[in-house]
C-alpha cells in the first residue's frame, strides 16, 4: 500500500546522473579536440566495463538488473574515471580500473548510495599504486595522431620515451628536486608548457568549470563544496607562493592543473561518499584541497586530489556526526 | 588422546576455529608477512613451533602455576620460546630473519598463542595440548601460505620467491612470465586486507553451503522430531 | 625540532601503525564496532604505549646493552609491558574509579596488542634516543587511535548497508580497512626529508 | 582470615614461583643464545661478505677486509648524516680498493643506501643498493633482485667503468647529458644512484691515501 | 500590528489544486440514511457509551462521556434511534475498528435544548468544562481536545488562528473563512479571552485572497489586537510550529507546548466550533468537508459527523477511473481502506484519486544522500540519516538524530529523487520505539513482580518453618507431658510432606478468604481489571450456587 | 648467562611480588555486568534459555557459560542488544531454545477450570488470580506469555491467545523494499 505523501516532485536519480553526464560534455569535447581524441574510445570502454561489472554483480546476487543499470550512476563513475586516467592507458587497464570502482568499491557495499568511498577515486588510487609506470605516461597535448593513440590503447608496444611526457604537476615536482631549479626555470625549459598548465590542457579546466556551473544552476550540487575546495586550494597555494615564488607554483597553476577543476565540481561533490551537512561540506571540501596540496607539493604522488578525497571520505562519518545542523526549535540546545 | 579428539582438534584448528578466518586473532603477522609464500609459511611454521612447545610446557607445568600469576608466567614462557626461535632463525636463516624483521619477536603478542595456552593448555593434558597447538598453528600456516600465494601471484606473478633463503638451490616459479605488469597493490598493505577479506568471504560461502547441506540431510529426520511440537 | 615533528608526522600519517606498519590489528578489528569503545581503547593504548616506549628504552639502554643481553629484549619488554598494564589498571582503579570504568575493560587487551611490543622494538631498530622513543610511541599510538576512531565511524555507518551476504561482518570491515590503508598510502613521501 | 597476612604470604609464594620460572626460562634462552652465537655471527659476517663479493671480486684482495675498516663521521660527500664505514681491500699488503657505504639522499621516496667499491685505479668495480624505498615495480630496478632484466641488471652498468676516464661531467644519466642508461618513467631513482656513485668515486679517489693510511678500526 | 514575517527553512510548493473546489459555496449535505458515530473522537481516548440500542436520541444529545484527561464528549449528530453499538472501521491508517454508535435518523433533525454560555459570569474552569461537554477538539487534523489546549498554561502573548490550509486540494477552511468570517473571529475572540492572549494573529496563505479579504473585513470591526496576516504559500506553512514561526518568530521544540513560549494555535474550524458552542451552546455535530479530486462536482459540504464516506461521495460523484480515496490532503492524508468509515471531527477532505491525478510512484531506489530532503525539511532534520537508521532498525541512532522532531509532513518524500517512502520509515521507527517503551515497562513490571514473588515465597517458607518448629516443640512438650507417642513424627521431619500438610491446612483454613496474596501493590488499572474479574467470578459462583440445589 | 638470569630474576621478583600482592589487595567486587544484561532480558522468566529465569541466565552469560542467543522471547532485538553490550558478533536465535513467537497471553477457560491452583504456583509473575477450588483467571496486562502455566494444568484449560491488535498497540509495518520485491 502507498502511504502519504501521494504526490511526488518529478525528480529521479536517473535525471540527476544524466545532468552530470551532460555537464561533462564540454570537457569531453575539449579533451577530444585539443588533447587526445582517443578519450572517446576510452569513455566507451569504461562505460561498457561499468555496465558489465554492474550486471555481473547483480546477477550473482540475484537482484533485478533494470533499475540499477538504468540509473546511470555507473556511467558517471566510468566517465569520471576515463577522464582521470591517462588517455593512452591500455584498454585492459581502463576496464580493470572501472571494474574495481564498480564491483569492489560500489557493489561490495551494496550498490548505489551505500559505498562510503568514492568509487572513481578509490579505483584511481588503486591503479596508480598498482601500475605506477602505466599511470604516469601522459602524451603531450595534441602531439600524437589518433592512430598512434588508438594503437597504444589497444595494446601496441609502448616506446616510452617517444610518447611519455610528464604532466605539468609532475614536471614541476620532479624538476624542483634538482638542485638549483626554480619554478621559472622549469617552466621556461619545458617547451611544451602553456602559460599555466601545458598547451591544450589549460582549456580543460574552464570546460569543467562550465559543466560545474550547469550543475549548480540545475541545483544538483550546492555551492558549498566547489567554493570551499577552490577557495582553500587557492589560499594555501597562494600562501606558499607568496613566501617563496621560486619553489612553489602559483595559485593559478594549481587551480588549472591536475584534477582541481574536475575535482571541485564533479568529484568532491559526489553526494554518496561526501559529507552531507552544510558545515560538513565546507570542512570536507576545504580539507580535501589542503591535503591534496600537501600531497602534490611534498608527497610521493604527482596528483593529490584522489588520495585526498579518499582520506576525507574516511572522515565523513565523523564530520557529519559533529556538524549536524541544529534542528528546528533546538537552536538554543547545547551541542551534544 | 584418542582418534576422535585428535580429529576434533585438527578440525577446530584447521577450519572451524581457524585463527585468521574465524577468531580474527593474530592478524598482524597474517597481513604483514603474507607478501610471499615463503615469508608467510616460514613465519607460520615458527608460530607452530612456539605454540606447540608453549602448550606442551604449560600443560606439563600447569599444576605448579599459581592462578594469580598465570598470565605473567605464560607470557614468560612464550617469550622465552619465541626468543629461542628468533635466535635460531638469526643463526640458520639469516636472510629470512632480516625479511621477517620484528614479526618473529611479535609472536609473543600474537593473541592466539596466549589464548590457546590460557584456554586449552592450562586445562588439558600435555599430549592433547601439543596437538592443539600444532593444529591451531597449522590452521595459521595454511591460511598464511594461501594468502601469501595469492598476493605474490597478483603482485609479482611469481610463486615461492625467496625460496633460496631456505633451500639455497631452488628458485622462484614465474607463473605469468616476465611480461606480467604486476598488480602491485597485491603485495602492498591494502592488498593484504583485500586478500584476507576475500578469503573470509569465501570461507563464509563454504560454511553457508555446508550448513545448508547439513540442514538438507537432516530434513527427513526433522519432521518426526517436530511432530509432538507441532501438535502441541 | 623539525626532526621531532617529522617523527610525529611519520608515525601518525606516513607510517601509520595500523595501515602501513600493520600492527595492532586485533584490537583494530575487534574494538571498532562502536565509537565510544574505540575512543576508550585508543586512550588506554596511548597511555600504555607511550609509557612502554619510555620504559623499554631505559631497560634496553641501561640494562641490556651494557651487559650485551640484546637477545633478552623480547622477554624483558613484554614482561615490563604486562606489568605496566597491570599496574596502570591498579593505579587507575585506586585513584580514579571513573577513568577505570572507561578504560578498565580495554587494559587487559593491550598486552596482546602487538603494536605495544612492536613499537618499542622498532625504536631500538631505529636507534631512537629517549625523547625520540617517547615521541615515536606517542605518535604511533595517536595514529592507532585515529585509525580506530575513523574506522569505528565508518563501521557504524556500514551497519545499514546492504552488503552481499558473504561479505557481511568481518569481510567488509577488512575491505574497508584495505581502502583506508590505500588512502594512507597517499601520505607516502611526506617524511622524505626526515 | 586476615587479608594482610594472606597478602604478604601470597606475595612471597608467588614471587618465589615467578622467580623459579624466570630462572629456568632465562637459562633456556641464554643457553640457546650461547649455542647459536657463533652461527649468528657467522651469518652476519657472511651476509656482509656476500654483499662485498658482489661489488668486489674476492680475487681482488687477500686481507680480512671486514676487519680493515675506517669509521667515518658525518660525511656530506657520501650522504652520510650519521657516519658510516669504509672497508679497505689490500692485495699482498698493497692498497687495492675501497668499499664505501654511501647514501643517495634524493631518491624518489627518500634515502637510498648503497655500497660502492672503487679500485685504486679509479675504476668502480661494483655498486649495490642495500636499502631503499623506491616505488616497487617502477623505481626499484636499482636493486638487481627486483630488476626485471635479470640477465643485465641496470646497476651492473657501473661495474668496471673508470671514474677517472668518465669524469664527474659525464657520470650522469643520459637524460642529464651523461653516459648512463636509465629507465624511462623512473629517472629520479636512476639519477640519484648514479650521482651518488659519482660522488663516492670522486671522494674515494681524492681521499685515497688518507683512507688507506688510517689505522684499522680507527676514525676519520 | 505585525511588522514582519519570519520564514521557516525548507518547505515545498506542490501544485495547489484549490480552484477545483473553492469556487462554490458550502452546501448542506442531505441527511444520510444512517450515522456511524465513533466513540473515539480525540486521540488516545475512547468515550464511555451512554446509550443503549433502541434508545431514541435527539440531535446534540450526549451519547458518550469522555474519560480521562484527554477525553471529550460525543454527541448524536441528529435525532433518531440508536440501532446498534458495535465496532466499525475508523478513518485510521490501520483500518482497525472502534466501538461506534449507529443511529438511524428520523429525519426531523430535532435539537436537544441548548443554551449559550454567558462567558463573563462563569469561571474559567466552568468554561473549559463547557467546551469539553460540547466535544470540541482540534479540527486541524490532530484532534487534540481543545479544552486541554486552552487550559494549559497562562501568560500567553499571542493566539494564532491557523487559516493557512497549506495542503493542496483542501478548501474547507478557505470557504469557512470566506462565508463565516465573523463567526470564526468571534470564536477566536472567545479563545483569546479564555487563554488570556494579548493579540490574535490569523495566518492565511496568500493564495486565498478572498478569504483574506473577508477575514480582514470582519477583523476591522473588532478593533485592535487582531490581525489577519497573509503568509507566503509554502507547504507546510499551516503546520502549527511553522505558522507560529512565520508569524511570531518563535520556534517550539519537539516535546514542548506553545504555551511554554507564550503562543497557542487553533484552526479556524476549531474557532468556529468554539463560537457555536459558547454563543449557542451547540455541541460539535457537523463540520465542513471538501470533496474533490477526480469527481464530477467538487465542492464543500456541511456534513453531519458520522456520515459514512460512501454516502458522502455520492454528492460529488466520483468518476469512473477513481481507484482509491484519500482522507485528508495528498501530503499527509490516509488512504481509506473502507468506504464505510464515517466523517469525524478531524475530517477536512475526501479526495477521489485516479492514477492520472496521483500516479503511483516508480520503484524505490537507494538513497544517494543528495540532500534534497534535508533542504526541504521544515523541521531542519537530516531525513536521509533518519531513513538510514530507521531502515537499519538502529532506533537509538534515529532518536539521536531527532526522529521525534519529524512532523511527518512528507516534504522529504515529495522531493526525493529516489522516490523513497521516507515518511513510512519514520512512522515505522516511531511505532517500534513506542512499542519498545511499552515492552520495557512491561518487563520492568514483570521483573518487580517476579522478585516480589520470590521474596514472598521465601517469606512464606520461613514462616512455615517457624510454625512447624513451634508445632514440633509443642508436640514434644505434649509427649513429655502425656507420655503418648508422637502422632506423626515423620511428617514433621520430612520437609516436603510437611509443606504439603501445611499448605493443605492453610487452604482449609482460608477457604473462605478469597483475596489471594499475590495481588499486592498493583496499579489502579490492574486493580480495576481484577475487580472486574472478581465481579464476574462472583456472578459465576452465584450461578453455580443457583444450579447446585 | 648469569647476568641474564640475575637481571630477569630481579625483574621477576619485583613484578611477581607486586602482582601477587595486588591480586589480594584489589580484589574485584560485585559484577555490574549481570545487572546490565538482566536489564536487556525480557523478564518473561520462562526458562526457555535453559536457566531458571532471566537473572540466572544473565549471570551465566556474564560468566561466559551461556551464549547470547538463547532467549526466544527477547528475540533478535534482544540478541542484538546483548551483542552490542558485550561487544560480540550478532548471531541468530539458537534453534534448540525455540523460536520467536508473536506475543500472546494465557487465557483460562473458566468453564473448565477446577481451581487446582497449580497454575498459580507456576506463574512467575503472579498473573493468575484465584484460590483453591475456585475457577482461576489470568490478569492479561500482567501476563508475560511465558506459557509456564500451560503444562501444569491437569484439565488443559489454559490456552495461549495472541494479543489482539488495537489502535493502542498497532504499529506501522516495515516499508516493503521495492528493490527486493521486484525480484
Ligand atoms: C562481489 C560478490 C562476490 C560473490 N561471490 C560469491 C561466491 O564466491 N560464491 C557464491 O556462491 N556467491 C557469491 N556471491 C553471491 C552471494 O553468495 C549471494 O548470492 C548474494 O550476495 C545474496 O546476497 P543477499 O542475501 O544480500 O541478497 C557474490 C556476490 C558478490 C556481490
Ligand atoms: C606512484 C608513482 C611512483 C613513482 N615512483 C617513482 C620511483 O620510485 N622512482 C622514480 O624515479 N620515479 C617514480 N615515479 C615517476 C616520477 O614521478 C616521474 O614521473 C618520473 O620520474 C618522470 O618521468 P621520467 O623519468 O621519464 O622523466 C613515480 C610516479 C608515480 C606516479
Ligand atoms: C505538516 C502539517 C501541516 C498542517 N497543515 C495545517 C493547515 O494547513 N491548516 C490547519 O489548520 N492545520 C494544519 N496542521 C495542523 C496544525 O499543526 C495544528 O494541529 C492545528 O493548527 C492546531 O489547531 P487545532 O488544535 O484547532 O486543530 C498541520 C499540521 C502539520 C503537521
Ligand atoms: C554530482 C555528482 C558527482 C558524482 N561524483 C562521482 C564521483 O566522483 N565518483 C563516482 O564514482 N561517482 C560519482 N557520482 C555518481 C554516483 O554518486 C556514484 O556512482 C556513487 O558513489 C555510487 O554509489 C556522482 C554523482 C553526482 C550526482
Ligand atoms: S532526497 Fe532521497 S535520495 Fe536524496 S538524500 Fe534524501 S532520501 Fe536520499
Ligand atoms: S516528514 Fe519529517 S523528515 Fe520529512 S520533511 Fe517532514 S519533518 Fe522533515
Ligand atoms: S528465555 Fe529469556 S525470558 Fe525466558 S527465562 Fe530465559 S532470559 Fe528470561
Ligand atoms: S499466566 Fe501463564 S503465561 Fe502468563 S505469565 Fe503467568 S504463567 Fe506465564
Ligand atoms: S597480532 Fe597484532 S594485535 Fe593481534
Amino acid at each position: 500500500m502507498i502511504n502519504s505523501p501521494y504526490i511526488r516532485k518529478p525528480a529521479s536519480v536517473q535525471g540527476v546522473m544524466l545532468a552530470v553526464l551532460i555537464a561533462l560534455v564540454p570537457a569531453i569535447v575539449v579533451y577530444a579536440s585539443q588533447i587526445a581524441a582517443v578519450v572517446l574510445v576510452n569513455l566507451a570502454i569504461a562505460t561498457c566495463a561499468a555496465l558489465a561489472g554492474e550486471a555481473l554483480v547483480l546477477k550473482l546476487r540475484g537482484r533485478p538488473l533494470a533499475p540499477a543499470l538504468s540509473d546511470l550512476s555507473a556511467v558517471v563513475t566510468a566517465w569520471l574515471l576515463a577522464l582521470c586516467f591517462p588517455p593512452i592507458l591500455p584498454w585492459w587497464a581502463t576496464a580493470l580500473g572501472v571494474l574495481i570502482a564498480i564491483v569492489a568499491v560500489k557493489h561490495l557495499y551494496g550498490g548505489l548510495g551505500q559505498n562510503p568511498f568514492n568509487p572513481a577515486m578509490v579505483a584511481y588510487c588503486a591503479m596508480i599504486v598498482a601500475f605506477p609506470a602505466l599511470m604516469s605516461q601522459w602524451p603531450a597535448a595534441g602531439q600524437l595522431d589518433f592512430a598512434t593513440q588508438l594503437g597504444l590503447v589497444l595494446g601496441g608496444a609502448r616506446e616510452l620515451d617517444a610518447i611519455a611526457s610528464a604532466t605539468a604537476l609532475d614536471t614541476i615536482k620532479t624538476g624542483l628536486r634538482t638542485a638549483g631549479a626554480t619554478v621559472e626555470s622549469i617552466m621556461g625549459q619545458n617547451g611544451n608548457f602553456g602559460f599555466v598548465s601545458g598547451r591544450g590542457w589549460e582549456w580543460l579546466a574552464p570546460a569543467y568549470a562550465l559543466g560545474g556551473m550547469y550543475l549548480l544552476a540545475r541545483g544538483i550540487i550546492t555551492w558549498h563544496m566547489p567554493a570551499a575546495f577552490l577557495g582553500a586550494l587557492a589560499a594555501i597555494s597562494a600562501a606558499f607562493w607568496l613566501v617563496d615564488p621560486a619553489h612553489y607554483a602559483s595559485p593559478l597553476f594549481h587551480l588549472a592543473s591536475g584534477g582541481a577543476m574536475l575535482g571541485a565540481f564533479f568529484i568532491v561533490t559526489d553526494p554518496v561518499s561526501g559529507a552531507t551537512t552544510p558545515r560538513g561540506k565546507l570542512i570536507f571540501a576545504a580539507s580535501i584541497a589542503l591535503v591534496a596540496y600537501i600531497i602534490r607539493s611534498f608527497g610521493a604522488f604527482p596528483e593529490g586530489v584522489a588520495f585526498a578525497v579518499l582520506l576525507l571520505n574516511i572522515c565523513v562519518p565523523l564530520i557529519d556526526m559533529n556538524t549536524q545542523p541544529q534542528v528546528f526549535g533546538h537552536r538554543g540546545d547545547k551541542a551534544r | 588422546m584418542n582418534l576422535q579428539s585428535f580429529r576434533e582438534s585438527a578440525w577446530n584448528g584447521l577450519w572451524r576455529q581457524n585463527t585468521g578466518l574465524v577468531q580474527l586473532l593474530g592478524l598482524c603477522p597474517i597481513l604483514a608477512v603474507s607478501t610471499s609464500v615463503v615469508n608467510a609459511a616460514s613465519l607460520g611454521l615458527a608460530t607452530v613451533v612456539v605454540m606447540a612447545v608453549s602448550n606442551l610446557a604449560v600443560a606439563s607445568l600447569r599444576n605448579f602455576i599459581p592462578y594469580e600469576i598465570r598470565i605473567p608466567v605464560f607470557i614468560l614462557i612464550i617469550a622465552a620460546l619465541t626468543t629461542v626461535v628468533d635466535l635460531a632463525f638469526n643463526a640458520y636463516f639469516h636472510d629470512l630473519y632480516l625479511v621477517l624483521g620484528i614479526f618473529i619477536p611479535l609472536i609473543v603478542t600474537n593473541c592466539i598463542v596466549l589464548a590457546r595456552v590460557e584456554a586449552y593448555a592450562a586445562k588439558n593434558d600435555p599430549v592433547s595440548s601439543t596437538v592443539d597447538g600444532v593444529m591451531m598453528g597449522l590452521g595459521l600456516v595454511w591460511l598464511l601460505a594461501v594468502l601469501g600465494g595469492l598476493r605474490e601471484l597478483a603482485g609479482n606473478g611469481t610463486l615461492f620467491a625467496g625460496i633460496e633463503m631456505i633451500f639455497p638451490g631452488l628458485s622462484a616459479i614465474s607463473v605469468f612470465g616476465p611480461d606480467y605488469p604486476g598488480f602491485l597493490i597485491g603485495i602492498l598493505p591494502p592488498g593484504a586486507f583485500f586478500a584476507l577479506a576475500c578469503l573470509i568471504a569465501l570461507s563464509n560461502v563454504i560454511r553457508a553451503r555446508a550448513a545448508k547441506r547439513k540442514a538438507a540431510t537432516q530434513e527427513p529426520a526433522a519432521p518426526a522430531a517436530d511432530q509432538p511440537a507441532s501438535a502441541a | 625540532m623539525t626532526s621531532y615533528i617529522f617523527i610525529i608526522i611519520g608515525a601518525v600519517l606516513v607510517n601509520n601503525v595500523v595501515f602501513v606498519r600493520i600492527l595492532g590489528l586485533c584490537p583494530f578489528m575487534g574494538v571498532s564496532k562502536k565509537l565510544e569503545t574505540a575512543v576508550g581503547m585508543g586512550a588506554a593504548t596511548t597511555f600504555v604505549l607511550t609509557l612502554a616506549c619510555g620504559t623499554s628504552y631505559l631497560i634496553d639502554h641501561y640494562l641490556l646493552e651494557p651487559f650485551d643481553l640484546a637477545f633478552m629484549r623480547t622477554l624483558s619488554f613484554i614482561v615490563v609491558i604486562a606489568a605496566i598494564v597491570q599496574l596502570t589498571e591498579l593505579v587507575i582503579q585506586k585513584t580514579s574509579p571513573v577513568l577505570h570504568q572507561v578504560l578498565g575493560i580495554y587494559l587487559p587487551l593491550i598486552t596482546t596488542n602487538c603494536a605495544v611490543l612492536g613499537i618499542p622494538l622498532l625504536n631500538v631498530g631505529l636507534r631512537h634516543d629517549l625523547l625520540e622513543s617517547l615521541l615515536f610511541g606517542f605518535g604511533s599510538s595517536i595514529g592507532f587511535t585515529m585509525a580506530l576512531i575513523l574506522f569505528a565511524g565508518i563501521r557504524e555507518r556500514l551497519d545499514g548497508a546492504d552488503v552481499p551476504t558473504p561479505f557481511r561482518g568481518t569481510a567488509i570491515a577488512m575491505v574497508t580497512a584495505g581502502f583506508m590503508s590505500l588512502a594512507f598510502m597517499g601520505f607516502a613521501g611526506l617524511d622524505r626529508f626526515h | 582470615m586476615s587479608a594482610r597476612y594472606t597478602a604478604a604470604r601470597t606475595s612471597v609464594r608467588t614471587a618465589g614461583i615467578m622467580v623459579l620460572f624466570t630462572v629456568v626460562f632465562t637459562a633456556l634462552m641464554s643457553a640457546t643464545f650461547q649455542l647459536t652465537r657463533p652461527a649468528i655471527e657467522a651469518s652476519a659476517l657472511e651476509g656482509k661478505m656476500r654483499l662485498i663479493r658482489e661489488v668486489l671480486p674476492p680475487s681482488a684482495y687477500d686481507n680480512a677486509l671486514l676487519e680493515d675498516s675506517v669509521a667515518l663521521g658525518r660525511t656530506p660527500e657520501l650522504g652520510l648524516d650519521q657516519g658510516g664505514h669504509i672497508y679497505r681491500a689490500r692485495m699482498a699488503g698493497q692498497a687495492a680498493a675501497l668499499v664505501l657505504e654511501v647514501v643517495a639522499p634524493d631518491g624518489y621516496a627518500g634515502r637510498i643506501q648503497l655500497v660502492v667499491a672503487v679500485g685504486v685505479d679509479g675504476r668502480v668495480s661494483g655498486v649495490r643498493v642495500t636499502a631503499h624505498k623506491e616505488t616497487p615495480g617502477l623505481g626499484d630496478y636499482i636493486d638487481p633482485n627486483k630488476d626485471r632484466n635479470k640477465s643485465q641488471p641496470w646497476i651492473g652498468q657501473f661495474a668496471g667503468v673508470s671514474f677517472a676516464d668518465v669524469g664527474l661531467e659525464k657520470w650522469k644519466v643520459k637524460r642529464d647529458g651523461g653516459n648512463f642508461a636509465y629507465r624511462s618513467g623512473a629517472t629520479i631513482s636512476a639519477r640519484a644512484v648514479t650521482n651518488a656513485t659519482a660522488r663516492a668515486a670522486d671522494y674515494a679517489i681524492r681521499n685515497r691515501d688518507a683512507l688507506f693510511a688510517a689505522p684499522a678500526g680507527g676514525r676519520l | 500590528m505585525i511588522t514582519r514575517l519570519f520564514g521557516f527553512k525548507g518547505g515545498v510548493k506542490p501544485e495547489s489544486h484549490k480552484n477545483e473546489s473553492s469556487g462554490t459555496p458550502i452546501q448542506k449535505a442531505p441527511m444520510p440514511k444512517r450515522l456511524v458515530i465513533p466513540l473515539r473522537q480525540s486521540i488516545r481516548s475512547t468515550a464511555r457509551c451512554l446509550v443503549q440500542p433502541g434508545q431514541k436520541v435527539l440531535k446534540g444529545e450526549h451519547i458518550g462521556e469522555g474519560e480521562g484527561g484527554l477525553g471529550t464528549s460525543v454527541h448524536a449528530s441528529t435525532s433518531g434511534t440508536v440501532v446498534e453499538i458495535a465496532p466499525y472501521p475508523m478513518a485510521h491508517a490501520s483500518g482497525l475498528e472502534t466501538l461506534s454508535v449507529v443511529i438511524e435518523p428520523d429525519g426531523e433533525d430535532r435539537w436537544i435544548d441548548h443554551t449559550p454560555l454567558d462567558l463573563p459570569t462563569v469561571s474559567r474552569e466552568e468554561a473549559l468544562a463547557w467546551l469539553r461537554g460540547c466535544g470540541i477538539v482540534g479540527m486541524g487534523g490532530a484532534g487534540f481536545p481543545t479544552h486541554v489546549k486552552v487550559g494549559g498554561g497562562r501568560g500567553i502573548e499571542t493566539l494564532v488562528i491557523n487559516g493557512a490550509e497549506c495542503e493542496p486540494w483542501i478548501t474547507c477552511d478557505d470557504r469557512l473563512m470566506r462565508e463565516r468570517a465573523p463567526e470564526v473571529l468571534s470564536g477566536a475572540m472567545i479563545l483569546r479571552e479564555l487563554i488570556g492572549a494579548k493579540q490574535v494573529l490569523v495566518g492565511v496563505e496568500d493564495n486565498k485572497p478572498e478569504a483574506i479579504a473577508a477575514m480582514q473585513a470582519a477583523a476591522s470591526t473588532l478593533g485592535d489586537g487582531i490581525a489577519v496576516v497573509p503568509v507566503p504559500t509554502l507547504y507546510p506553512a499551516g503546520g502549527e510550529k511553522q505558522l507560529i514561526r512565520v508569524l511570531t518568530g518563535v520556534e517550539i521544540p519537539q516535546g514542548k507546548l506553545g504555551t511554554d513560549f507564550g503562543v497557542q494555535c487553533f484552526n479556524v474550524g476549531t474557532a468556529h466550533a468554539v463560537h457555536r458552542a459558547i454563543c449557542f451552546g451547540e455541541p460539535l455535530v457537523s463540520r465542513v468537508v471538501t470533496l474533490t479530486g477526480n469527481v464530477a462536482r467538487p465542492g464543500n459540504y456541511e456534513v453531519l459527523l458520522g456520515t459514512q464516506v460512501a454516502e458522502l461521495l455520492e454528492l460529488a460523484g466520483p468518476k469512473a477511473d477513481t481507484d482509491r480515496y484519500i482522507m485528508g490532503g495528498p501530503m499527509m492524508g490516509t488512504e481509506l481502506q473502507s468506504l464505510s468509515v464515517p466523517v469525524t471531527k478531524g475530517t477536512n477532505c475526501v479526495i477521489s484519486a485516479s492514477p492520472a491525478l496521483f500516479p503511483p510512484p516508480p520503484p524505490e531506489l537507494p538513497c544517494i544522500r543528495c540532500g534534497a530532503c534535508a533542504r526541504a525539511c521544515p523541521a531542519e532534520l537530516q531525513p536521509f540519516e533518519l531513513y538510514w537508521f530507521s531502515r537499519a532498525k538502529n532506533f537509538g541512532k534515529a532518536q539521536e538524530y531527532h526522529l521525534f522532531d519529524c512532523i511527518e509532513c512528507g516534504c522529504c518524500a515529495f522531493v526525493c529523487p529516489s522516490r523513497i517512502p521516507l515518511v513510512d520509515y519514520y512512522r515505522f521507527a516511531k511505532g517500534e520505539i513506542w512499542a519498545r517503551e511499552r515492552e520495557r515497562q512491561a518487563s520492568d513490571q514483570a521483573r518487580e513482580r517476579f522478585e516480589f514473588r520470590n521474596f514472598r515465597q521465601e517469606r512464606e517458607k520461613e514462616e512455615k518453618a517457624a510454625k512447624l518448629a513451634a508445632k514440633a516443640a509443642e508436640t514434644r512438650a505434649k509427649i513429655a507431658d502425656t507420655g503418648e507417642p508422637a502422632p506423626a513424627p515423620t511428617e514433621a521431619e520430612d520437609p516436603k510432606k510437611a509443606l504439603i500438610a501445611a499448605a493443605l491446612a492453610r487452604a482449609k483454613q482460608q477457604q473462605a478468604a478469597v483475596t489471594p496474596r499475590n495481588t499486592e501493590d498493583l496499579s489502579a488499572d490492574v486493580q480495576a481489571e481484577i475487580a472486574d474479574i472478581d465481579a464476574r467470578r462472583d456472578k459465576l459462583n452465584q450461578q453455580d450456587a443457583d444450579k447446585a440445589p | 648467562m648469569l647476568t641474564a638470569i640475575l637481571i630477569m630474576t630481579g625483574i621477576a621478583i619485583v613484578l611477581g611480588a607486586a602482582l601477587g600482592y595486588a591480586s589480594i589487595r584489589f580484589k574485584v567486587e560485585g559484577d555490574p555486568l549481570v545487572e546490565k544484561i538482566d536489564a536487556i532480558l525480557p523478564q518473561t522468566q520462562c526458562g526457555q534459555c535453559g536457566y531458571p529465569g532471566c537473572k540466572p541466565y544473565a549471570q551465566a552469560i556474564s560468566n561466559g557459560e551461556a551464549d547470547i542467543n538463547q532467549c526466544p522471547p527477547g528475540g533478535e532485538e534482544g540478541i542484538r542488544k546483548l551483542a552490542d553490550l558485550l561487544g560480540r558478533e550478532f548471531k541468530p536465535l539458537s534453534e534448540e531454545h525455540g523460536t520467536e513467537k508473536p506475543k500472546s497471553v494465557a487465557r483460562i477457560d473458566e468453564q473448565v477450570c477446577i481451581g487446582c491452583t497449580l497454575c498459580i504456583q507456576a506463574c512467575p509473575v503472579d498473573a493468575i488470580l484465584g484460590a483453591a477450588k475456585q475457577m482461576h483467571t489470568v490478569v492479561a496486562p500482567l501476563c508475560t506469555g511465558c506459557e509456564l502455566c500451560v503444562a501444569p494444568c491437569p484439565v488443559d484449560c489454559i490456552s495461549m491467545v495472541p494479543v489482539a491488535e488495537t489502535v493502542e498497540n498497532w504499529k506501522w509495518k516495515y516499508p516493503v523494499h521495492e528493490l527486493r520485491s521486484v525480484a
